[in-house]
This record gives C-alpha cells, structure tokens and sequence, in this order.
C-alpha cells in the first residue's frame, strides 16, 4: 500500500488534474521555484512550466479576481493563498463575486476555481498566521467549503474541486501537511459534501474536521481503554453539510460533541449543534450537546498559550469522559 | 492597407490623405450601427428613469446618460469572443456588447425573460453570450476579473481581447494597482478603459487623486496610457483601434481614459450637491449623439431623413422591449435557491 | 416625547460625540457634502468643518486602515462603510489588524476605531448591496458587534461604541433608517452585552435583532389573539452576547426560535441555538430549537424573490404557532 | 543654522563646504550610537537565529540580516513622539526607534517579560512607548495604519511624522496605492520607506514589476520618489533629513527607496532556489556595517580601537538581553484571553 504525506497527495492531485486537463492551470505566490510556502506544489513548475504555474505578484485581491476571471473565461483556475489568512485580502473577489456571480447572472454561467486554504494553528506563527476561517466561508451561499483530515481525502477532494463546476475552498491544516496515509495512484473522486463515520460507537457521538478527527480518535482510543464507546465523524465537507449522517449517529449515540479549532462562537460546531437541535434528533437526545471549540482569543505566539489556544487531546477526552458519564 | 469604407476594419490602424482612421476604416453601415446603439443606449435608460419615477420598478440604477460615445465607442468594433467586465453604470457596455434592449428591460422589472431571469436587476444587466462577463455593484471588481480573463486568452492561445471597464472613483481601489500590475508584467491582452466622468459619486478626481489625470497612472506599469474625448466616437473609437491592434499583436495592455460627464445624478437619491447646475449645463452642450450625427452628415455618410428613421427605429424597439418586460413572467419564490450552484447540492 | 427616525439618532450621536470629544471624527465615502448614501452624516461637515468629517477616496482597504492607525494615534475615529457588503474589501485591517492588535502587543496599546455598516436586505439593490454579515465578526475575538432595532438604542449603542476602548463594529438595517421612535436630547450610553426582553410571555421565546425585532413583535402580537403569548428577546449585541438573558427565558418559556435575516447556515441563530443547547437551559426544553435564518442563496433583485429570502412576519407566526402548538 | 558637528542636527539639511550633511550635522556620540544600533540589529539576529537553529525557540523569523543601515538610518534621527509600522522583517526598525535586545530577546522566547507578553513573537515584537505602532504579519498592513497615524498627527496639530516601512513585494499590495493617495490628496506627514531587497519572498522585482524601481511609482502619486544606496548610511540618513523636514513642514509624504538585500534566506523554510549563490556573495562585500565603520574612522570621528569597544559593548548587552530572555517567566495558560480586549467583556 502506498503512502504518501498530505502534502505529496495534494501535489499528485494538481499534477494528475494538469496532465488530464489543459484547461488547469495554479496561481499563488512562491508557488513556482520556490515550491510554495508549505512545498505542496513542489517541482510542478518545471514540469508544466511558467504558464501553468503561475507566480503571481503579493496581491491577493487581484490575484483572486484573476482565478474568477479566468474561470469565466474557460480555464480552471487552482488559487493558493499562502496562508489561509490571507484571504481576508481577497473576501471581496471570493465572497462578492465568485460566490454570486452564477446567481446573479441568472444561472447563465458559473464559477470553477478552487481556493487552497493553508489554515490552522500549531506552527508558532501567532494570530495573523494561524486562524481557522471555515466557518466564515460556510456562511456563503455560492461557495463549497471542504476540509480533508487524511491524504486519501486530501486528493480525492481536492480532484473533486477541481471537477466540481462551483467555486470551492479546500482548508488544509498546516499540521497535516506531513502526515503519512495510503493514497491510491490513480485519479479518484472523494465526493463533496459527504462526511464520513471514522470510528463506530455506542455511547456518544464526536463529529470533528482536519485535526480534530485525529485528536478525537486518539481521545476515543483512551476511553475505549475505560470501556466509553466512541463515534467519530469526519465531518470533511463544511459547506453542503452533510446533516444525515450527524443526525443518523446521533439517534444511535444519544449524545453530541462537535470538535473544532476555529473561534467557538460561531464556528463550525455552532451550526452542528443547531441542526441537531432543530432536528428529528432532538428527542434522542439524553445529554446537552457539547462543543469544545477554539478559545476567544486570537493565536498567540508563545507555545504554552497557543496549545491552550485550541482544543488538545487531553481536553478531550475528559470533555468526553464527562458528557458520557456525566462526571467532571 | 486600403481606406475603402466597404472593407471591415484591418488590424493596425491606417492614416487616410484626408480622412481620419475611424471614418476611412469603417463602412457607413458599421458607423450608422454605432449611432443606432447610441440611441438604444440612451432611450433604454431614459424609459428606464421614467418607469422608475413611475414606480414600475425598484432599487437603484444608475444612468450613463452623457456618457455614450465611450460605451458604444470601445465596444462597437469588438467580436463576440472579447470580453468585456462592466460596472454598476454598464447599460451602454452592455448594449455596445450586442445585449438587447427587451431583455435588458425585462431583466430590468425583474422577470424571467431579463438576461439574469430577474436576479441581478440593473446593475447586474449583463448577457454572458455576448461576451459580457458581468457588470458589477463592486466598485473596481471588474479589473482583476478582466485580467483574469486575458490570462486565460493567452493561455488559450487566442487573440480575443478582454475590455476593463471602470470609473475615475474606481482608479483609486487596490484592485486598480494590482490589477494594471499584472496585466503589465504578464503582457496580457487587456484594455483598461477609464470612464472619467469627473467624479465618483460626490467626490471630485481633484479631491481624490494627487494627479490630474487616470492616465497619469499608467507610466507606474509600464503602460501607454491615452487620454481622449470621451464624446467624439472618433477619438475614443481611434484609440481603441490602437490599443486592440497591440493587445491582439500579444504586446500588452494599454490604459484609455475617456474624458467625460454623466449629465444625470450618480443614482436616484443624488440631490447634485457637489456639483453646480452650470457645470452641467455646459457638459449637455457638448452631448456625443447630435455631435456624432452632425459628423456623420458632414461626412456625407447620413442625411437628416436617415437619422431620423434610426431614430425612429429606436423608438420602436425601446416601445417593443418596454411591452415585453411589462408583459414578461415574475419569478416564484420556488425558484428562490434555483442557480446558486451550477451541480445542486445533493 | 421627542421623537427621531432612527438615522436621525445616529446622527445626533455622531454630533454629541464630535462636540464633546474633540479626538472624535467620522470618515467615509460621500459623507460630506453628500450626507452619507443613507443621510446618515447629513451636514455635519457643514457643522464640523472638512477636517472632521473627511470624505475618503473610493478606498475601503486604506479608509480602514487609516481608522486603525488614527485609533492608534490618539484619535478616535468612526469609520462608515457606506454598504457593509464593502467591508468585504477590508477584513484584512477590521480582522488581522483591528482586533488583533492589542492581543498581539500584549495589551501594550488598544483600537478604539467604530465601524459603521449599514446591512441588510429589503431595496431591491440585489446581491452585492444586501448582505447581513454580522456573524463573520461576530466569530472574530478582539471585536464588539452591535445591531440596534430602535432609534433609541441606534444613539445610545453608537455613543457607548465610541466611548468603548475596543474596535465595535454597528451593524444598522437599511430598512430601519426611516422608523421613528423616542430619543432622548442628552448624551446617554445603552451598554454593549446586554440583550433586552421587549416583550414578555409565557409560551416561547423568540431572538432576533434589528428589523426581525420588529417583525418577531408583530408575530406575537398576532398570536395573542389566539392566546399564544410569546417573549421577545433583542439580541442587541452578537459580540458579546447576553447568553444569560437568554437562558433565563429558556428555562422560563421552554420553546426557543432565532430569528436572523443572516443566511441561515452559520448564521447568529447557530450559536443562539448552540449556546443554549449546551446550557443548563437544555433540560427545560419542550421542543426542538427552531431558527429562521435567510435562505441559503444570494439576495436576488426580484422584488418577489428578495421577500422570500428572508424571513416575513406571516412565515413567522406560522412558525411560531408551530412551535408551541406542535401544528404545521 | 550651523555645521558645528556637536549640535543636533537642525530641521532642514544644509550644506557644509566640505563635508555632507550626514556627517555636518550630527555629533560623533550620535553617530556613534548609530553604529552601535546597527551592531546591535546584527548580533540581536545572529544570537535570535543562532537560539533558533538550537530549537530554542519556535515559529518562524525573517531576518533583515545586510538591511541595517536603511532601518537604523531611517530611525536614528526620529522623536519618540514619530511613529514607525513596521514589518515581519522588523527587529531593526525596532531597536532603531529605540527598543532594548533583553525585551526583545524575552518575546522572541515568548516569556512575559517581553514587549509583547510572548503574545507577539518574532514577527510582531514592537514597542508602542517608543512609537513603533507595530511590525507586521501581513504584507503591506502597515501602509494604511501609518497614514491613519499621519491623519491623527495633523489632527492633532502636531508636527510629527510617520514612517512607513515596506518590502518591494509589498508595493505590488492594492494597500500600497490606497495609501499613497490618501497620504497625497491630504498632504500627510508620512514617509514612505520601502526596503527594495530585490525579492518578495522567492520573486524578484523583474518578475513582479513592470517598473525598474518602486520610486518609479511614486509619480502616480505626484510624490516625491527617491532612490538611495541602502546600505550607505550617509545616502539614507540625508534623503531622511530631507523627507521629514518636508513632512514637518506640512508639505506632504515622500517615497524613499533604499536599494539592499537580505544576505540571509526569506526565512527558516528558504532554500535560495530562485537566486544564485554568487549574487549573495556579492551582496556581502557591500555589508553596510563595515563600510559606516571605515567611514567614520576616514571622518576621524572614530578610530579602531573605539570601533572594538562599542562591538564589544554590544556583545556584553547581547549576552545580558538572551540571559535574561531565557531567565523569564513563561505565560501561564490562564492568561490566555487576557488583553484581547482592553474593556473585559461583562
Ligand atoms: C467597493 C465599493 N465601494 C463603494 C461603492 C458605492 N459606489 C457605487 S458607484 C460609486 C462611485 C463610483 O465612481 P466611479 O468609479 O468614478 O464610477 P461612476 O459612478 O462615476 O461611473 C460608489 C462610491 C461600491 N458600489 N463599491
Ligand atoms: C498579505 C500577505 N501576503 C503574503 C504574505 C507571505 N509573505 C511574508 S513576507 C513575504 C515577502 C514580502 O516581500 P517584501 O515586501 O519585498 O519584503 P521582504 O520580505 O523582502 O523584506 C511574503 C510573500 C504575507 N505575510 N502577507
Ligand atoms: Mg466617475
Ligand atoms: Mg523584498
């Protein structure tokens, strides 16, 4: 079985989509001889040249524009922010247009750039490097959001994006660039706006994304030892939301917490938490429905605060611990 | 190289012994063209104002009224493979693009029949199939998406050009300087094509640029930047001819500023405060219609009968557009989430 | 009793702020001789003289920016966004830099910089013009986000913002500018974080803010007549926001509805529904919490189609007679 | 006015027969405390890069490693009452407007003792009490807050300036042009420093220009744009005296290009792909270090052995600042929201 790292499947994806599609193209800044910031797009410079791998000047706004127009223009267009951060530059050309451009146009064109989104905290960049914006995105219509947690999905979805005729925003945590996974070979699709059950249980239900669902199966691993039976899902697609399979494991589980690095208020586990809440689970419900999220502060740069900054394993599982048993 | 009006325009401009390259490479037909899409730009947006008032329609809207001979100039002899990025007063690119006025209209009472069925409403009026990429509410987001839109002509190997429409308010944006910078070190087919009608909304260019002109930014990129009469076709229409011969030549982008002057307030709630009834009054003397027929007749090309029927014919197809829009189908509300994604979301 | 349309507050705050702080001054686009795009400045720079209220070039990025760094410099200014759709262009500075700043020199210095964002749909101004993106701030540590409903609260929630050390951000309704209400003369303050119960009841407790005050009160007005008694709750702030309040008519009412004009999906509604699904107020809850956000779609110009994308008073009582009555 | 080398230096530059300003109108102890601040930016990056090969410490650090002489020229004549924003190549402006290593060393360290409380780390280490409104994580963020900071100064009626310090990358930013008018249109005292080392990161100016200099750009502006050797003291002090005269005298912003380069990789991650090694071997024998040290022995204002004892001095102040780094207090988790806000939310 082969396995290669985050970061080499995203790579495989943008090479293996440019060799299959003249009309894929990636923009971004260092991406060329430099690499990318995160070394995602490698050598691909010299294999498909300047015109495909495009340096572009730092200027994030223009350069999102440029990804809409050329996307309107027939090509597909791969935009890397260096760090997802970033893009608060470029809202308006992601938000604004790509987004509204297909609907305000009537459904008489569409949209199809993907996004790369380096996110996340854990590198000792402090608070204007580190942040986790997916919830932000997940609030447009327009847009897809997904966020793979392993290297098979980080192909495959990415694949997807790239196929997928909307605009896309693919979140790629800074710390899973190196993990190691299998990733088949060939070209294939993981489907968006599909979340997966990780790990099968009995007692309460986790849903997490990115780096969650890694410190979430290390946390049920720790309790299974305690005879607590978790479930995990991988919620991967943030925007459509994949509410079925939530709602089917909670019916089973009986109890909710939603895992997520970005800020709690308003983060992604706010509106898991609703769509249980106003759903057919509600009544399966036998405890409040926990969300462990980032703290109310932004990144700060000293590793002691930045780990306590964000959701870590430990924290979990007595979060866990005591949403099942009730005790603190 | 020829200077018979029955040939279509050749791709370098061509001085003719005593007629200018505008009148000596386009035949009567294209010219009488040109008018009739003046008129259509300007009737389409007096009935426009007029229902309006009328309380047919709502929202804003913003009228180009004065501003014809940039509109219609810089569009008329583009094909339908250019492209065009249009702004929030894009009624007259639109129409210079080819759009019709009935779905324009209808577009413009929000029906199904309008080019966006009724989602995006006059600043939004753009039809795809022209080449138009979208007119947009977004002061200065027209400019990278059209050097997007070049980047992917060069990369497509074709020699279309794509046309940045924009505003003297929106040459002060970020998107402006990033947008002319790549365009410049890139070499992208793009004309950027400044509307300076001397303010944006209230603010005069002399209190919100240091210098005197749009083009005077351009030297910044590189760039030739030509500032013309933005009421005499001739010049603007020269200009263009110059700046597409170098964009499709593969020798860059080229900045024009056409000088000129929205007659009418900058949306339905201007009160004109921050500018005088005379300023206007002495910018309505110098309309780019009668001017532009007046040359047409000096020119031997049109008579004062044949500018009346075009004319005329405008009138008509203004009434006939009018009357398909009043007529036209008002969207359910089923339909409301209807496009927001080219695959729906399963 | 004096009475002010509600941009007539704000303008009367704006000059009481200006004559009794002299480090006070507004900027923005055409909020000179102009008046502001919604009247809002009026002629206040014929009363406070160019150099105070400062008509900026079309520049959303540098105005916000200038804000922050007069901020820094010892003024105070109140920077408005003449659409909160434009702010798009300038979450670099209002994200990054804004709310951040302190935390990232370590409460060295702080931001007290207002911005003005006039939201909301309802004038057929279609996509890019209609926007309601409180939630994007309100998930944003650093920042304060307030949405006034009345003309009262519009000149004491203005004033307390710019006598508040912290960057705020007055989300105001398009749609309210017009509606009239009582304003008292002198300078006085409506604290930030605190939601107000303007309507008491017994069967269940709607949220909502701005113009879905309004519309929650006419709801419940007609539902009276059919004996169905229903609490009003003013959001007010969504950073922070008066969980408290909240949970206390929970635990009262035991049926919970949000009600936001924001997209649905992410919305303010999610964390109103997470919060109290996690609180204690969980356990007296009779029902599923209910959210009527806006539709998951682009605001359209159509007239017809606008009104359907947000929630209407009719849509509402149905709703709401839905959940307390278990009816459809 | 006078060239009596023990005064400060006047407000506007003048001419002494035979030596250059720089060098007429600052006494030996200021030049000598500039010498000193330039070691100290050096060995402060040498002993912060050094701690970090060691993994003493984590994140990432952008080195300005041969910029000395732009960020200590630039600053050594300011008020504390001027105001600097800087970038995430800052350490140097930062000891300029007059931080101290120890400070800076316990953030680099993220203990408490730090300017930032450990809060900031390398990339955000500033002193506020000094000016410095803050380095900066976001390429070209600083642009607009030092025009705002220029506003609140001319508001203020004071007579101050801003500096505004940004990369050659930076300039591409659609901030750099929003900020460069508004600071024009309203004649701000601003002083626009950009640090042209040749690369944004891994691309160099050639690729992300269509300008042979970023001064080339200030014309747009109609601002003053000039050009000075980066690594000469002399050149960027006296292009300095006479932009902030300018702006004191309420004439408006000037654009200084000091030309340099970084010796050392962007930063931690950077493999030098995209330049040769002969170039930075070039750029090393231009070290502005030496070259100010022979210059004030050749001025006799300094000879070898005073040139020993103030590196010495520094490296003394070095060793203290990293001991008393390392001695600091870590953060406790409890603190962790602690000034995010400076009103604690109820
Ligand atoms: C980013 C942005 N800022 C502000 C506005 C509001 N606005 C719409 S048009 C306009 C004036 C634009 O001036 P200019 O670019 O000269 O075009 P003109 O209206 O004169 O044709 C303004 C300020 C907007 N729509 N978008
Ligand atoms: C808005 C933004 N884009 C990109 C980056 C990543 N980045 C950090 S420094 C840098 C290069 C900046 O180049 P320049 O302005 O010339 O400054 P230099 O590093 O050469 O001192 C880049 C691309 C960033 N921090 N912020
Ligand atoms: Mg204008
Ligand atoms: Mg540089």
């Amino acid at each position: 079985m082969r396995e290669l790292s985050f970061a080499q499947a995203l790579n495989e994806a943008l090479a293996q989509a440019m060799e299959t599609d003249p009309r894929v193209f990636i923009m971004g800044e260092d991406i060329g001889v430099y690499g990318g910031a995160f070394g995602v797009t490698g050598d691909l410079v010299h294999r498909f040249g300047e015109d495909r791998v495009i340096d572009t000047p730092i200027a994030e706004l223009g350069g999102a524009g440029a990804a809409v127009g050329a996307a309107l223009a027939g090509s597909r267009p791969i935009l890397e922010f260096q760090f997802s951060d970033f893009a608060g530059l470029a809202i308006e050309q992601i938000v604004n247009q790509a987004a509204k451009i297909r609907y305000m146009l009537g459904g008489k064109t569409h949209v199809p750039v993907v996004f790369r989104m380096p996110s996340g905290s854990g590198t000792g960049a402090a608070a204007q490097h580190s942040q986790s914006l997916e919830a932000w995105f997940g609030h447009v219509p327009g847009l897809k959001v997904i966020q793979p947690s392993t290297p098979h999905d980080a192909k495959g979805m990415l694949l997807a994006a790239i196929e997928d005729p909307d605009p896309v925003l693919i979140f790629e945590h800074k710390l899973l660039y190196k993990i190691k996974g299998h990733v088949p070979e060939e070209q294939y699709l993981v489907p968006i706006g599909k979340a997966a059950v990780v790990r099968a249980g009995q007692h309460a239900t986790v849903v997490g994304s990115a780096i969650m669902v890694h410190r979430a199966l290390e946390a049920a691993e720790i309790l299974a030892a305690e005879g607590i039976d978790i479930e995990v899902i991988d919620l991967r697609s943030i925007r459509p939301i994949d509410t079925a399979t939530i709602i089917a494991s909670v019916k089973k589980t009986t109890r909710l917490c939603c895992i997520y690095e970005g800020v709690k208020t308003l983060g992604i586990g706010a509106e898991v938490s609703a769509l249980i809440a106003e759903s057919e689970a509600f009544d399966y419900l036998d405890a409040p429905i926990m969300r462990l999220g980032g703290a109310e502060s932004p990144i700060p740069y000293s590793p002691i605060l930045e780990k306590a900054a964000v959701p870590q394993t430990d924290i979990i599982v007595a979060a866990l611990r005591n949403l099942v048993k009730g005790q603190s | 190289m020829t200077s018979s009006p029955k040939k279509p325009a050749p791709r370098t401009p061509v001085l003719h012994p005593n007629v200018r390259p505008f009148y000596a490479q386009h035949s009567p037909d294209e010219l009488k063209e040109a008018l009739r899409r003046m008129h259509l730009v300007r009737k389409f947006e007096e009935t426009a104002e007029d229902s309006y008032i009328r309380g047919l329609t709502h929202g804003t809207m913003h009228l180009s009224i004065g501003q014809e001979a940039s509109a219609v100039g810089t569009t008329m002899s583009l094909r339908k493979t250019d492209y065009i990025t249009s702004t929030h007063r894009g009624h007259g690119h639109c129409i210079g693009k080819g759009a019709e006025a009935k779905y324009m209209f209808a577009e413009f009472f929000g029906k199904e029949e309008g080019y966006c069925r009724g989602r995006g409403g006059s600043m939004h009026i753009a039809d795809p199939e022209s080449g138009n990429l979208g007119a947009n509410g977004i002061v200065g987001g027209g400019l990278p998406i059209a050097v997007g839109a070049a980047l992917a002509i060069k990369q497509q190997k074709r020699d279309d050009v794509a046309v940045c429409f924009f505003g003297d308010g929106a040459s002060n944006e970020g998107a402006f300087h990033e947008s002319l910078n790549m365009a410049a070190i890139w070499k992208l087919p793009v004309i950027f094509v400044c509307e300076n009608n001397g303010y944006g909304m209230s603010v005069s260019t002399k209190r919100s640029m240091a210098v005197a002109n749009v083009a005077d930014r351009a030297p910044a990129y590189n760039m030739p930047g030509v500032i013309v009469d933005g009421n005499n076709m001739a010049d603007v229409v020269e200009a263009m001819m110059v700046a597409t011969a170098r964009a499709r030549g593969g020798e860059g982008p080229t900045l024009i500023e056409c000088k000129t002057y929205r007659t009418r307030g900058h949306s339905r709630s201007d009160r004109n405060k921050y500018r005088t009834k005379e300023e206007i009054e002495e910018w309505k003397l110098r309309d780019p219609i009668p001017h532009f027929v007046n040359e047409l007749i000096s020119h031997g090309i049109l008579d004062a009968t044949e500018a009346d029927t075009i004319e005329k014919s405008v009138d008509a197809e203004i009434k006939a557009g009018f009357d398909f829009a009043v007529a036209g189908t008002n969207p359910t509300p089923q339909s409301l989430t209807r496009d927001v994604y080219a695959r729906e979301i399963v």
